[in-house]
């Protein structure tokens, strides 16, 4: 088991937003998380990078409790996580968010040794390779005919993806996306479908909140679905479109 | 002892009312517009210059000197903001130091047309009330009662008014507000004229209690801001209770420490109200 | 036509303004006066005289730069600092040019600079608290006389205040009155936390320093208060007295002249107000510190003469020999003392209740 | 851009050779400090989106540290910087951890750096028996350096010169270093959103604090050299106009760039000195200098200049 | 009711929209539908004025308001629910929804709005006093629609309204919507989501770059092969 989340509970003042919500997450797989608005769904994740701190219970990161880890501890350990309201770094362009985006790899790769770049510059091939890195995960997010525009002016379906490309370059071992979809065009939303194919197949595990049901449907291996807070069904996705109180609280009538 | 303790506790209240005041202007000021208003103790300091040239030199009675005084000011305050800080909106370290420049301005002004003579008015109010073996001044207790007055009512307008909400709804999100009707600009520069206009006040019963140099204000709008921080920046109540306490810690740590150290005593205040609440006493938390 | 530059160094703005920019004004008036006359004659030339001045704003780095500019452009006379950090400051710059100019400071640290090695450009124009001829010893015995056990110390904590807290801390302890001290951040206007402190020590006479600005506040609040309602001062003016005249018990002050008296009784004093009102176009200031104007006033005539005694207008030794010998009679009869320090007369005021005034003048140039 | 700074460096180097004025060079040398001053606070301003006001403070420590240690115990100047400039860094360290831990941002972090500053320079002001109070220290020591020809006295304006503009050169590369490697891009992550910055792996605390440290431990390097310079140190050092001063060059010049501080610097040195004007008309001067500069050329000086070199 | 004729709208030299022409009758519910990019939301923000055109012209009820403020515009009816909701984060749901109607001549009895708004989106009155930044984006998304409700529209433009709502709330909304349009109000929404958007509309327009490449009635338009293709399949 990569993630082991067990008993999860947060609470805000009197509003319970998550409550005693345990599932697994095994290396590879997709997994999605369905729930009406306001079901905790953000929060559980929220939780997981480590920006919120638990009420109770544990989040096992292949056996470690990582619950009281901050944000950068938890993505240092490869869990990265996009928000639901698209982020950005006013002022800079699109490959400069991508440049920012690489820290952890440069860390990764060089550890002590960056103080070494303070006098002699970053190693030549290392720089080669990250901003070919960068082109390449532009061009599977269609962002490489903005690659220099200021990410202000993208659209909103753009600044979506800007942060989906920002967590790939993360290089995360499990990746949480918090509405990847939305705000996105049917195009986009099979481009963006064939790019989560593609990092599953390069071993990236996946973990998807997503309205649009359809598309995460054909996506997630698995699923759960939330409702205040609480698991109300999970197992293999279709399963858990399928149920009854999946439907009646959140998708209103039968998904095809 | 106890009374000293005492009586410098009631001086704190009342010295920290001056500072609520003008750190009303400095929270109004910075929550609406993002601005911090350095010049506000300029224009205090110009309120001061104003109330005793009406008072002193033409002979109007005292409450009629404030009142042209503070009018005065806020034809000051409103020039100021039509000409410098409309274009500084937003800009915290801009409209720092446009502000900052607008003190060197006003300092120069008052120099240039009364020198660096301190004035001092002829007494308003003299006499002190005496009760309990505590001594306290009339004129203060009279000040100090104007102030709070004005603050409670500015609170009560603020919340109680539309005006208030468009205020605070703008503060959060300026286009947002746009959308929903509220005139955005306008608004703006109502608060500044009403903060220029409440330092003028401050200025013009300062005057009556102290005497008055050009570089009055500086002391003042630091001590503003400190309070206007400490009790969290858009809190109305705040600023005054943030002035008391300054006032307040002030006045006790002269007393038991030495004088020397009168201004650490608040800022270590400050620092330690942070720390346990980072959004300020009386703000929210983040 | 030839010119003698004086430069004047002083903070003319800014929170320690007050006395430089006074002084500033009085020395204007003597080079515009003289200069309106046609200049002055030393041997068979007539030279008039070219005023630079600058603002250190209390600065001591801004001061050091304007004062190597001065020396650069060979200004052989410079009024000021008044500052004692200022003094101190450029003190180092000076000993540098020792023997190619003339300063004419005020600072009370200057006096412990007299006479050194290097230091044969220093003047001292006005005879402060310290030395021989200060009237600190003089005014600490006048409190003797009046019975005075224990005084309370209440000086701005800048660099006057300290200097001021030592000399003064020494000569009330050869008197055996005990000292309470307390020091106030420049700026400060509510003295009621530190003057309820130190009533509480329960002090004869409360000792506030040093000018008009905060007296005015000080004397107010004291006695409004209870605090306190005697008080003793060796700056500043008998104005705050008079404004609360039925409030104090007894406010002693020295004070150079008393000019309010006189104006009416001294034709040169008049004169001066006058030609200061003109240049000015405004009231004259009479408890803004007059003295700084008068003294400047004087010392800028003083300096002419000696020039003239002299006769030359740049051998800066034989000038100063000039001025070491001579008595000058300007609003004030003033001589140097042999470290080169100004020794002229002065008066203490005494303002009683109700607004009596008796004036006790001294003269230290008669003996 | 590189071209113009190697060219102003090298005019630079010549000055001394036509200039022979004491009191120009006087102002050169405030001004490469002033610059130095600048530079380092733009490092923890411009390029992190902190306004600190603890710049002054530790400027005015290290100065403190330094001129005790050689006047009242006799020390070496150079072996003196050492103690000093780790006596800033702690103090930094510590303020730092303090405001950041509590997460002050904007305001809340320049006033609570600005009290941290106020209480120092409160203790400097009222500590008599080290620091001489409201009088300062006056320095007579000059420091000396070795060469292989002899060892000499650092002074007078050519000296002073050159070492002031080493100064400046070492805290240029410095800071010029520190922004091109992947710290100044963690800097201006954290400038921009920090809460992105943190899920992308960045120690937000430690890199704040590290922007912080930096800064402020070469405004202690500057300080060392500023008092013997000068020949005294005093509490004004650690003052807020001193913060406030170096905030108006940095805008002045520009706040996007390392030269931007370095060009207000020194022209807001020299400038009172270029015009001479009563002192009234001076001070309104300045502050409608301040205002115009902020309303007319928000970039500041360099940020209009290579702004038109774009248009062109 | 609205009238758009010939808008042409850039950023800087980039052009967004291009002679863009359209036109809503009172009642009338009208889609804007296109790909990422296309250019809906600057059509929106130009339409409430937080854009400038560059040419073409905007006619609400007869009345120019090419270059009207935004905020006149509000007082002339025209109310925006922005892209991204922009809801005052440190108001409670409730202030929020107050100062929806501040322009409105009877404000003060706007509370009973808010009734209605919170028998559309019960959620919102769960958490009355909850601050709205804490919300989760569905609810952000149901406030922010409601504020626009309380400002008593006679146009409402909605950008991308159904940004995050669960399935089941969009389903509501397309609800809420007719209804709304029944009781009189024109409503223009920018949409990615055809399907519901054309399932509640009376007519569509297809933007794409910047131009209109389509039109029509929107049950029609749903049978197009192109426009199904497009953007129903999601
Ligand atoms: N900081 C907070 N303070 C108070 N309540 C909060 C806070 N954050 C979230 N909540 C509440 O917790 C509940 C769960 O929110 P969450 O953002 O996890 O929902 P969600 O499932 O992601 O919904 P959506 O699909 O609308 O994004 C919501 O009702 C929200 O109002
Ligand atoms: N502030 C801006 N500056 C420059 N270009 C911008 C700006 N805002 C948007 N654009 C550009 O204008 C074009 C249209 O953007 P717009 O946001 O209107 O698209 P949209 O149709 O609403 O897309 P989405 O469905 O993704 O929200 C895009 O190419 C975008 O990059
Ligand atoms: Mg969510
Ligand atoms: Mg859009």
């Amino acid at each position: 088991m990569l993630l082991d989340v067990k008993s999860l509970t947060k609470r805000f003042g009197g509003l319970t937003a998550v409550s005693n919500v345990a599932f697994g997450i095994e290396r590879g797989e997709i997994i999605g998380i369905f729930g009406p608005n306001g079901s905790g769904k953000t929060t559980t994740l929220s939780l997981i990078a480590g920006i919120l701190k638990p009420t109770s219970g544990v989040i096992l990161w292949k056996g470690n409790d990582i619950s009281n880890l901050s944000p950068f501890e938890v993505a240092q350990q490869g869990l990265v996580k996009t928000f639901q309201n698209p982020q950005l770094f006013p002022e800079l362009t699109v490959v400069e968010h991508m440049r920012i985006a690489c820290h952890l790899h440069i860390k990764r790769e060089l550890g002590i040794g960056r103080l070494r770049t303070l006098i002699g510059g970053m190693p030549v091939g290392l720089d080669r390779l990250l901003e070919q890195k960068i082109d390449q995960v532009l061009a599977l997010c269609r962002l490489s005919s903005q690659r220099n525009e200021h990410a202000a002016a993208l659209s909103y379906g753009g600044e979506k993806m800007l942060g989906v490309a920002m967590g790939m370059l993360c290089e995360p071992e499990l990746l949480l996306l918090d509405e990847p979809a939305s705000g996105l065009g049917h195009d986009e939303i099979a481009n963006l479908d064939a790019v989560l194919r593609d990092l599953k197949s390069h071993g990236v595990t996946l973990c998807i909140i997503d309205h649009k049901v359809g598309f995460l449907g054909r996506l997630a291996d698995r699923s759960i679905a939330l409702h205040h807070g609480a698991v109300i069904a999970s197992g293999k996705t279709s399963d858990v479109l399928a149920d009854e109180s999946v439907v009646a609280a959140y998708l209103g009538k039968k998904h095809a | 002892m106890t009374q000293l303790v005492i009586g410098q506790l009631l001086n704190g209240v009342i010295v920290g009312t001056l500072y609520g005041i003008i750190a009303l202007g400095v929270t109004l000021t910075f929550g609406l517009t993002g601005v911090v208003n350095f010049a506000l103790g300029a224009f205090m300091m110009l309120g001061a210059y104003a109330t005793w040239y009406l008072y002193d030199v033409v002979g109007f009675p005292y409450p009629v000197a404030v009142i042209g005084a503070v009018v005065v000011v806020s034809i000051f305050g409103y020039v100021s903001d039509l000409a410098l800080f409309r274009f500084t909106r937003g800009n915290l370290v801009n409209g720092l130091l446009v502000s900052i420049g607008m003190i060197s301005v006003f300092e120069a002004l008052v120099l240039a047309a009364f020198t660096t003579t301190p004035k001092d008015l002829t007494y308003v109010l003299p006499g002190a009330l005496k009760v309990a073996g505590i001594v306290l001044p009339k004129i203060k207790v009279a000040v100090a009662a104007v102030f709070l007055a004005v603050i409670l009512g500015t609170y009560l307008a603020l919340t109680r008014t539309w005006l208030g909400r468009a205020a605070f709804a703008y503060a959060q999100n300026p286009e947002a507000a746009a959308l929903m009707g509220i005139r955005t600009g306008r608004l703006q520069t109502i608060v500044v004229v009403y903060s220029t206009a409440l330092a003028g006040l401050g200025g013009g019963l300062y005057a009556s209690m102290y005497s008055i140099e050009p570089t009055i204000g500086s002391a003042y709008v630091l001590k503003a801001v400190e309070a206007a921080i400490l009790a969290g920046v858009g809190s109305v109540l705040g600023a005054l209770g943030g002035g008391i306490i300054l006032g307040i810690s002030e006045n006790i740590g002269s007393v038991f420490f030495s004088s020397a150290f009168r201004d650490a005593y608040g800022l270590v205040f400050l620092i330690l109200i942070l720390l346990v609440r980072p959004g300020g006493l009386f703000g929210d938390r983040s | 036509e030839d010119v003698v530059k004086i430069g004047q160094i002083e903070a003319l703005t800014g929170a320690t303004a007050t006395y430089g920019w006074m002084s500033a004004q009085g020395s204007k008036v003597a080079v515009e006066e003289i200069n309106a006359k046609g200049g002055f004659k030393v041997g068979d030339r007539t030279y008039k005289l070219e005023l630079q001045q600058v603002d250190t704003r209390g600065e001591p780095r801004e001061a050091t730069v304007q004062f190597r500019k001065m020396m650069e452009e060979k200004v052989h006379f410079v009024f000021g600092p008044f500052l004692t950090n200022v003094f101190n400051a450029i003190e180092p710059i000076a000993n540098q040019n020792n023997g190619k100019f003339l300063l004419f400071a005020g600072a009370t640290s200057a006096h412990a600079a007299l006479g050194k090695p290097d230091h044969d450009y220093l003047l001292r124009t006005w005879n402060w608290d310290a030395g021989s001829a200060g009237f600190g010893k003089l005014m600490v015995d006048y409190l003797k006389k009046l019975n005075t056990r224990k005084v309370a110390m209440l000086f701005q904590n800048d660099a006057f205040g300290k200097t001021a807290v030592d000399i003064y801390s020494a000569l009330f302890k050869d008197a055996g009155i005990e000292l309470q001290v307390e020091l106030f951040e420049p700026g400060t206007k509510d003295f009621s936390a530190v003057l309820a402190k130190l009533a509480a020590g329960k002090p004869d006479i409360l000792f506030p320093g040093y000018s008009d600005a905060v007296l005015y506040d000080i004397v107010r609040q004291s006695t409004e208060s209870g605090f306190g309602n005697r008080f003793f001062l060796v700056r500043g003016s008998i104005g705050p007295a008079l404004k609360n005249k039925d409030a104090i018990e007894d406010y002693i002050a020295y004070v150079p002249k008393y000019f309010e008296g006189a104006e009416k009784t001294e034709p040169k004093v008049r004169a001066f107000i006058e030609s200061y009102q003109k240049q000015f176009k405004r009231e004259f200031p009479y408890d803004q510190a007059p003295l700084c104007s008068s003294s400047c006033y004087d010392h800028v005539y003083m300096l002419v003469e000696a020039m003239q005694k002299a006769g030359t207008v740049d051998d800066v030794a034989k000038i100063r020999a000039a001025l070491m010998s001579m008595t000058y009679e300007g609003m004030w009869r003033i001589k140097y003392d042999k470290t080169g320090e100004a020794v002229f007369g002065f008066d203490v005021v005494h303002v009683r209740k109700g607004g009596a005034i008796e004036r006790v003048p001294y003269d230290p140039t008669k003996e | 851009m590189k071209y113009a700074i190697s060219v102003g460096l090298l005019l630079a180097l010549a000055v001394p050779a036509f200039v022979h004025s004491d009191s120009m060079l006087a102002i050169a040398i405030y001004g490469f400090m002033a610059a130095s001053l600048a530079v380092s606070f733009n490092l923890i301003f411009g390029f992190t989106g902190q306004l600190s006001m603890f710049h002054a403070a530790s400027f005015g420590v290290s100065a403190y540290v330094v001129t005790i240690l050689v006047t009242t115990f006799g020390w070496n100047f150079w072996l003196a910087i050492v103690p000093a400039l780790a006596i800033v860094v702690i103090l930094s360290l510590i303020v730092g951890t303090i405001c950041f831990r509590f997460k002050l941002k904007e305001f809340y972090f320049a006033v609570v750096t600005l009290a941290f500053s106020e209480v120092l320079r409160l203790i400097t002001l009222n500590w008599n028996s080290v620091t001489n109070g409201s009088l300062g220290i006056t320095i007579v020591d000059t420091p000396k350096i070795w060469t292989p020809s002899g060892t000499f006295a650092i002074a007078g304006g050519v000296a002073w010169y050159y070492v002031t503009l080493a100064l400046l050169v070492v805290v240029y590369a410095v800071c010029s270093r520190v922004l091109k490697s992947w710290i100044g891009r963690c800097l201006a992550a954290i400038r921009l959103n920090d809460q992105l910055g943190e899920t992308l792996g960045i120690d937000v605390f430690k890199y704040k604090l590290l922007g912080f440290a930096i800064g402020s431990g070469l405004a202690g390097l500057v300080g060392a050299f500023y008092g013997f310079y000068a020949g005294f140190v005093e509490p004004h050092f650690l003052s807020i106009s001193l913060g406030l001063d170096i905030i108006a060059m940095v805008l002045l010049g520009g706040v996007n760039s390392l030269i931007g501080p370095v060009v207000g610097a020194l022209v807001l040195t020299a400038l009172p000195h270029v015009i001479e004007l009563s002192a009234e008309l001076r001070i309104a001067l300045y502050g409608s200098i301040l205002i115009f500069v902020i309303l007319v050329m928000p970039k500041g000086i360099v940020g209009l200049l290579t702004s038109r070199n774009h248009a062109a | 009711m609205l009238d758009v004729s010939n808008l042409s709208v850039s950023y800087g030299k980039q052009k967004v929209i291009r002679e863009v022409s359209f036109k809503l009758e009172k009642g009338e519910v009208v889609t804007l539908i296109g790909p990422n990019a296309a250019g809906k939301s600057t059509t929106l923000r130009t339409l409430a004025g937080l854009k400038k055109a560059d040419r073409g012209t905007i006619h609400l009820a007869g009345k120019d308001i090419t270059e009207s403020s935004t905020v006149d515009r509000v007082r002339a009816g025209l109310v925006l629910v922005p892209e991204g909701r922009q809801i005052f984060t440190k108001l409670s749901v409730h202030e929020n929804l107050i100062i929806g109607a501040y322009h409105r001549a009877d404000r003060d009895h706007a509370s009973d709005d808010q009734e209605r708004i919170f028998s559309m989106f019960p959620r919102l009155r769960e958490r009355r006093d909850q601050k709205a930044g804490s919300m989760s984006g569905g609810e952000q998304q149901m406030l922010a629609i409601g504020r626009g409700l309380m400002s008593r529209p006679a146009l409402m433009l909605l950008d991308e309204p159904t940004l995050g709502l669960a399935p089941i709330i969009i389903e509501e909304l397309g609800r809420i919507v007719r209804n709304l349009a029944r009781e009189g109000l024109t409503i223009l929404l920018a949409e990615q989501n055809a399907m519901m958007a054309l399932g509640c509309t009376d007519r569509a327009y297809v933007l794409q770059s910047g131009r209109i490449v389509t039109s029509g009635n929107a049950k029609e338009l749903s049978e197009t092969t192109e426009v199904k293709q497009m953007y129903l399949s999601a």
